[in-house]
């Protein structure tokens, strides 16, 4: 029988568990057993991890990388053994590895869109994920080239702007609240950079009264809720179950042999770095308060649970 | 009892000798306002504006709090890695509870949601900071190691309680303990303010009235009407400043619109102490008497001072221990309590790194890590320098990275002048 | 000073050993009240060993601890302190960042009315009775640690005798003591001795223990050589003992 | 000299005794064998195959590098919780020189490249760890405030050297270092194997001697025999093991590729001793003869046991403390060639709680926070034990948050043990 | 025992002061080779003090120090030793972790050919030392921490006298010691300063400053009441000066 390995860089971000139960539902309907690692953010044990799950003698692995390039080690004693690598959400910069993801920069430009699209013109602040996460840099330059234009028109104007240490609520929280003293409150959006900062942001605002467009990332269930309840604009779905039944499948079809090609929906890709690689993208979807009703319907969270204390809100919670 | 003042000598005493005042915390102080202007200066005068002086307040409390009780913790020469571990199992208690279990049992927004979650978080902190004392005091095993065991442990424990989801949004009476959310308003604010500046009057007056009863030497009169009329301008001062910081429009009609009122024109109100604070007021009071005037401050700094000769004297030195960390996770859940409710939302990774902000405080403030010395109030201005360094930093747009290096520094710094000075006033290494 | 009746304090066959080494060995000794119980003996013989188990300090292995014929548990200072057992330590055993009146109430703080310990009144009482041991002490104000060898001393006699203790042990209470300051304690000796306490002294100066014991018990090896009487004996035989570890000929219990 | 036996005494001696070795040691590694045996078991004997004993011999050198070092640190009464830090700003330095700079000057792949990195990177943590140690040593600083604040710097000053980026790839010469990348082969590491055996023998054999020419009670010949024969066994067998992991044909295909040749039909290879262990091995040598046979070992003992007699025995303790802290350092860097020639690169997160995991290795093994005591072989093989705990969690597929939980019991498990033990063998507390 | 020509040391006008606090007060005094200099004084008198500015524990606030009629600057221990000024400290001063010989060579170990420490050589001499001063000492394998206060106090005189002193510091070497290892020290007291050592010896007791000492220099409240020839007088004089801090009539110095 087949067993497939996963490695994961964290779980500290609510959506991982989701998508763990996907890969895990996925791997059980195909016949083959789970075995996982969780590297807690550190590149070195995540290398470790894989050396044990190889030792275990996995058919395939599933990773999501805490870094691009540092993992690149254990996708070469992988290639070594003759074992599939499928980069899981984030990038691998290898060949071999089979890239499926949500892409990121797509992500922070969509966040971007959804907060532009809310503040045409104003005062924006960007709250950055973590400063040691490559992912946050991403998401920035995302954020970026939807902003260019309305920046070089005069329209916009980013009024502060800083890293989130180790993505914590509570430091954005923080940052936030400087940034509006400094700012003396005249600030119309915020491009926060997934739901955990954006969580900080708003606490800080509404500690002002202010309610102004805010973005989030990976539909965390009290995100949702603030969509919900009008304090934050537009949380980026990236639909975690989808992503982790895909991984199952191909990571399954590989180990038995299926060439990366021949997988539904891949296409060949280049990397920023130049890497050409096979890649599959699933599409993220900005969730905003006109279209809630996709994440209930999915069965992705329990219409109390997003509804909580709102009253005559956006459809469903009416 | 920390800083012994020279009394007998008959020498022409100076301004400083009369008040009998702590040089240190006067250092302290006076560091902490060049911080204030350099940054106020920076920002064009917004850094002292009521408003971040407000913001400050509530920033620093939850660390502040879990500081009064480092102190002890690192008077008796041990050490608490697990402090920010200890906030984030209680705050994953008091999500679960006030999120998931009560309201399943009484509805959401029942008046005993927040009591019963409050004790929850209590008994788990207690109950954590008991086992670690026990471990340390009983088993002997050395407080870094079964502190930074609690710091692996807990926090994932805490982690399966919420199968490592966020937990929100939480209780609204609850919410009250986050700072803005829950303030007293300006009327009762002055109340308390002049309540607290009896206090400190009755107390210096009381303490003066036991010296003489003793025929001991006291300050001149003039110096001590000196003091007391600086601790009471502080105590108005400062509840005037927060008084001073009006309640943002939006958030007034806010409220209206939530009552289905109609906010009349020009209408203004004030946000006066935030409970936090207060809370926070009445730890140190409380924290501060029980080092100087019960038996158990005094063990506290007599087994710092010398372990077995506080032992060899009859005092329960284990039982000591357990009473030691068992109030510092106590206060470790009141942490929880206020850092919740600030953000709203239980998170995974609420209070992460707070050991280290917690035992910089009470090192910066003069707690000695070789035991027997520190002080309450220093560990809490410890809190607000540091605290004002960040914010301060965050407000200029420092770079977090960079924001690391000057704390870092600042501690190093910090202590490095503490010891300069305790060179200087005599200690001979 | 009659050793007839009850015995104020008597250790029963005390044994205690340090990972296979015995320092005390199946050793017995009594103390009746208002006497004075030299203990004895070379350097490493036993002695403070001993008289830990009967402060608290250690717990024996074997043997038995009674006190006014009855069997007393001692398992801790605490339990010490309960049968009003005094102990000056040969390291002294003083909180150092403390002061002098902290000190001396260490463990039996004064309060006020409220629960409050009353520093005041703690350092009114401190005056007095360190005025009665060492006249030259002022520094009452200070940490213990900025004291002298010697004031730390009576700072710790002074703890011992400030209780009304029953049962006073003194473990080389003058070693570091000037010779005016050790004539105090002698008389402060002889003082309480008078009041009917029972003090272990151990001692090192034979002249002290001449004058001040009325028995000697002498230890070698973590063993009793034997306890005689002083009167009935001279210095160079108590020496003897010491030295050779033999009672001498003749000499009653 | 830390776990003094008997001797005088003329009783029977028990097989123990007359071994004259460490049951502290004993128990440990018993403890090792069962952790191993447990997950044997669990995994159908996967986890004592040569591949994963060569796997777990890998991931240690890191921590165990440093662990050496933090039981000098320790032992003086020291703590340094910036290891971690150093490591990756070393590391930051060595990625930027090796990647940016010096292939800018000579070209990639130049032979100078990696000795030059080497250097640069050995600088950086003496630099850095004799900062802390004068900081320690002369300005009389807690190393437990000087390292914290060397933890939020260190980390963030290398972060700014490679503006928050990965670095990579490393040099091909440089990437030897990481394990996989650079082993010995079979040939060299069996004559390796034979030179540490007669290294073993020869040290036994002087210890005797020396012994008998000052008339010393010595053990019996058997015992010698015996104890010599254990070191010869397991020195070869571990050599033995190792060479007996077979290179996967695709990486041997690969490599015959790159030199443009085919690979035979059924040609077969062995990795043999990485270099990386190799480098662990000698640095665990040389540490040990620091600590027993050098002066430099004695003072740091008895600085541990008492810092002001040795003092005044005319030991110059700040110049002690400063070259301990660069020991530290240096051990830092040599960590992170290790750490990142491994990962193939640079990143912002090596060495992330180390100092978590260096100082559990240190007290695991044996060393004692109130200093004094600690041996380098104890820190390694506690190195080894916590790394074997997780490695064999990973495999089993223990939630992350559990391994953690499991890490943090057994901490406190093992000095609990350890402090049993001491009570047991005659210290009375 | 001549008081004529340069002295080995000499200590003018020496303060130090802790926090305001004077512990010396510009003393003056001096020790000539072959001479025992007894320095008495109540507790706290502030003789420790004083000689640890020569043995480089303390620097001292003002005044200077003189050996051999030269100026010697002493700004740590190691500078002491380099003058051949070795110390016994009343706290002893051992590395508890550590076994006799190694606390007895701390700081200067015997070193094999390679540079390593050469442990079997240096117990061999500790035996014979130990053998010495304490016969009865046994414990050569233990930490210094399981000895007992005696013990101690052999290990940190043997540690004083092995290497070849010029200027010997002993600040109460017998405090803990027993009769017959007392007896000991001063024979060796003796012997030493046949050997033409020049001797500070701190001690409180009467009897052995008039047997061991050449000269008495006798300390108050930090301040010098004065030196006297121990033979020019009775130890009723002595006492006096300690008491009352006066200089008895008509005695030179
Ligand atoms: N904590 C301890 N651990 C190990 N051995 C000890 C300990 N305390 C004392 N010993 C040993 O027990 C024996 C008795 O010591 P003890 O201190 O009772 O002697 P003593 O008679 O008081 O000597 P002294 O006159 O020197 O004070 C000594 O051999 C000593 O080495
Ligand atoms: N480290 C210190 N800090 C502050 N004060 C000190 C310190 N050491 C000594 N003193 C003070 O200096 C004075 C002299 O002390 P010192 O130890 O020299 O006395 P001494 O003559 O040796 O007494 P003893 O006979 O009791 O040993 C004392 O008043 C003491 O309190
Ligand atoms: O989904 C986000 C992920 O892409 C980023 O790397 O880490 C934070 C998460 O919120
Ligand atoms: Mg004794
Ligand atoms: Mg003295």
């Amino acid at each position: 029988d087949m067993t497939v390995g996963v490695s994961w860089s964290n779980f500290q971000e609510e959506r991982w568990k989701t998508d763990e139960a996907a890969i895990k539902a996925a791997l059980e309907a195909a016949g083959a057993k789970y075995v996982s690692a969780d590297a807690q953010s550190s590149s070195a044990k995540q290398l470790s991890d894989i050396e044990s799950l190889m030792a275990q003698g996995v058919n395939a692995l599933i990773v999501l990388a805490q870094d691009t390039e540092a993992i690149g080690p254990a996708v070469q004693a992988a290639a070594d053994e003759g074992i599939p690598v499928i980069a899981y959400d984030r990038l691998i910069e290898d060949p071999r590895a089979f890239y499926l993801t949500f892409d990121n920069a797509e992500v922070g430009r969509m966040q971007a869109r959804a907060v532009l699209a809310a503040a045409p013109k104003g005062n924006y602040v960007m709250i950055k994920g973590s400063p040691t996460d490559p992912n946050a840099d991403f998401l920035r330059g995302g954020q970026q080239e939807v902003l260019q234009a309305a920046i070089d028109a005069g329209d916009i104007k980013i009024v502060g702007e800083a890293y989130t240490d180790g993505w914590l609520p509570a430091n954005a929280q923080r940052n936030m609240e400087q940034i509006l003293t400094a700012n003396d409150n005249k600030v119309d959006a915020v491009v926060a950079s997934n739901d955990g900062t954006a969580g900080g942001a708003v606490a800080a605002l509404s500690a002002q009264g202010l309610v102004v467009p805010v973005s989030g990332q990976d539909g965390d269930h009290a995100a949702l809720n603030r969509v919900a309840l009008g304090t934050q604009t537009v949380s980026v779905w990236k639909d975690a179950r989808e992503l982790g039944k895909n991984a199952a499948e191909i990571a399954v079809a590989l180990a038995g042999g299926a060439d990366m090609k021949s997988v539904a929906g891949a296409t060949e890709w280049t990397s920023p770095a130049g890497t050409k690689m096979t890649a599959k993208f699933l599409t993220p979807m900005p969730i905003t308060k006109d279209n809630l009703s996709v994440v209930v319907d999915a069965g992705w969270i329990p219409k109390e649970t997003l509804c909580q204390g709102v009253t005559a809100g956006p459809a469903p919670c009416n | 009892m920390n800083t012994p003042t020279p009394q007998d000598g008959g020498q022409k005493r100076s301004l400083l000798q009369s008040l009998e005042l702590d040089t240190r915390l006067l250092g302290m102080i006076g560091a902490f306002v060049v911080i204030c202007l350099v940054f106020n200066v920076i920002t064009d005068g917004r850094f002292l504006t009521p408003r971040n002086i407000f913001n400050l307040s509530i920033q620093t409390v939850s660390v502040a709090i879990m500081a009064t009780g480092m102190v002890f913790v690192i008077v008796t020469r041990h050490i608490d890695l697990s402090v920010g571990a200890v906030l984030a199992i209680c705050s994953s208690v008091m999500g679960v509870m006030q999120v998931q279990l009560l309201p399943q049992v009484f509805g959401i927004g029942h008046p005993l949601v927040m009591p019963l979650t409050v004790i929850a978080g209590l008994l788990t902190g207690a109950a954590i900071g008991a086992l670690n004392g026990w471990l340390v005091g009983y088993q002997r095993i050395p407080a870094f190691i079964v502190t930074l065991g609690g710091l692996l442990i807990w926090r994932n424990v805490g982690w399966y309680l919420t199968d490592g989801q966020t937990v929100g949004p939480l209780d609204q009476t609850f919410m009250l303990f986050g700072g803005v959310e829950g303030t007293v308003g300006s009327a009762l604010s002055w109340a308390l303010a002049v309540f607290f500046s009896v206090l400190a009057v009755f107390g210096l007056w009381r303490a003066r009235q036991a010296k003489i009863r003793h025929e001991f030497p006291v300050k001149p009169l003039w110096a001590e009407g000196a003091l007391m009329a600086t601790a009471v301008v502080a105590i108005l001062g400062f509840v005037a400043v927060l008084n001073s910081y009006a309640i943002p429009v939006g958030r007034l009609k806010r409220e209206f619109d939530s009552r289905g009122e109609v906010m009349p024109e020009g209408y203004i109100d004030y946000f006066g102490l935030p409970i936090s604070v207060l809370m926070l007021v009445v730890i140190v009071v409380v924290m501060t008497l029980i080092a100087r005037k019960t038996r158990l401050g005094r063990y506290i700094f007599a087994a710092g001072g010398n372990p077995d000769a506080a032992e060899l004297s009859g005092i329960n030195t284990r039982m000591l221990t357990v009473k030691i960390f068992t109030l510092m996770g106590v206060l470790c859940a009141i942490s929880a309590m206020v850092a919740q409710a600030r953000l709203a939302n239980h998170t995974n990774d609420i209070g992460s790194l707070d050991e280290l902000r917690v035992i910089a405080a009470a090192v910066i403030g003069g707690t000695a890590l070789a035991g027997g010395i520190g002080t309450i109030y220093g560990a809490v201005l410890g809190a607000v320098i540091m605290q004002s360094l960040q914010s301060g930093m965050a407000m200029v747009g420092v770079d977090a990275p960079f924001q690391n290096i000057v704390v870092g520094g600042v501690l190093v710094l910090a202590v490095w002048i503490d010891i300069q000075y305790r060179k200087r006033t005599g200690e001979k290494v | 000073m009659s050793t007839r009746g009850t015995p104020l304090v008597e250790m029963r066959d005390i044994s205690i050993a340090f990972g296979g080494i015995k320092a005390v060995d199946h050793v017995t000794i009594d103390l009746y009240p208002g006497e004075v119980v030299g203990l004895l003996g070379h350097n490493g013989a036993g002695k403070s060993t001993l008289i830990k188990c009967l402060s608290g300090a250690y717990q024996m292995d074997s043997g038995a601890i009674y006190i006014n014929g009855e069997k007393a548990e001692i398992r801790n200072p605490r339990d010490a302190r309960a049968y009003n057992i005094e102990t000056i330590y040969q390291t002294l055993a003083l909180a150092d960042n403390l002061d002098a009146a902290s000190n001396l109430f260490l463990g039996r703080e004064l309060v006020t009315p409220f629960g409050f310990v009353d520093d005041a009144q703690m350092e009114a009482e401190t005056r007095k009775i360190m005025g009665r041991l060492n006249p030259n002490f002022r520094k009452f104000k200070e940490p213990v640690k900025a004291l002298s060898g010697g004031q730390r001393q009576s700072v710790a006699i002074a703890r011992a005798v400030y209780f009304n203790a029953k049962i006073l042990i003194m473990d080389e209470p003058t070693a570091a003591l000037g010779p005016h300051e050790t004539q105090m304690v002698a008389e402060l000796i002889e003082e309480l001795k008078a009041q009917g306490l029972g003090i272990f002294l151990i001692e090192h100066d034979i002249h002290n223990v001449m004058r001040l014991c009325d028995r000697a018990s002498v230890m070698k090896n973590g063993q009793l050589v034997g306890t005689v009487k002083v009167n009935e004996v001279t210095d160079e035989d108590i020496l003897g003992m010491i030295i050779l570890g033999k009672k001498p000929e003749g000499v009653t219990c």
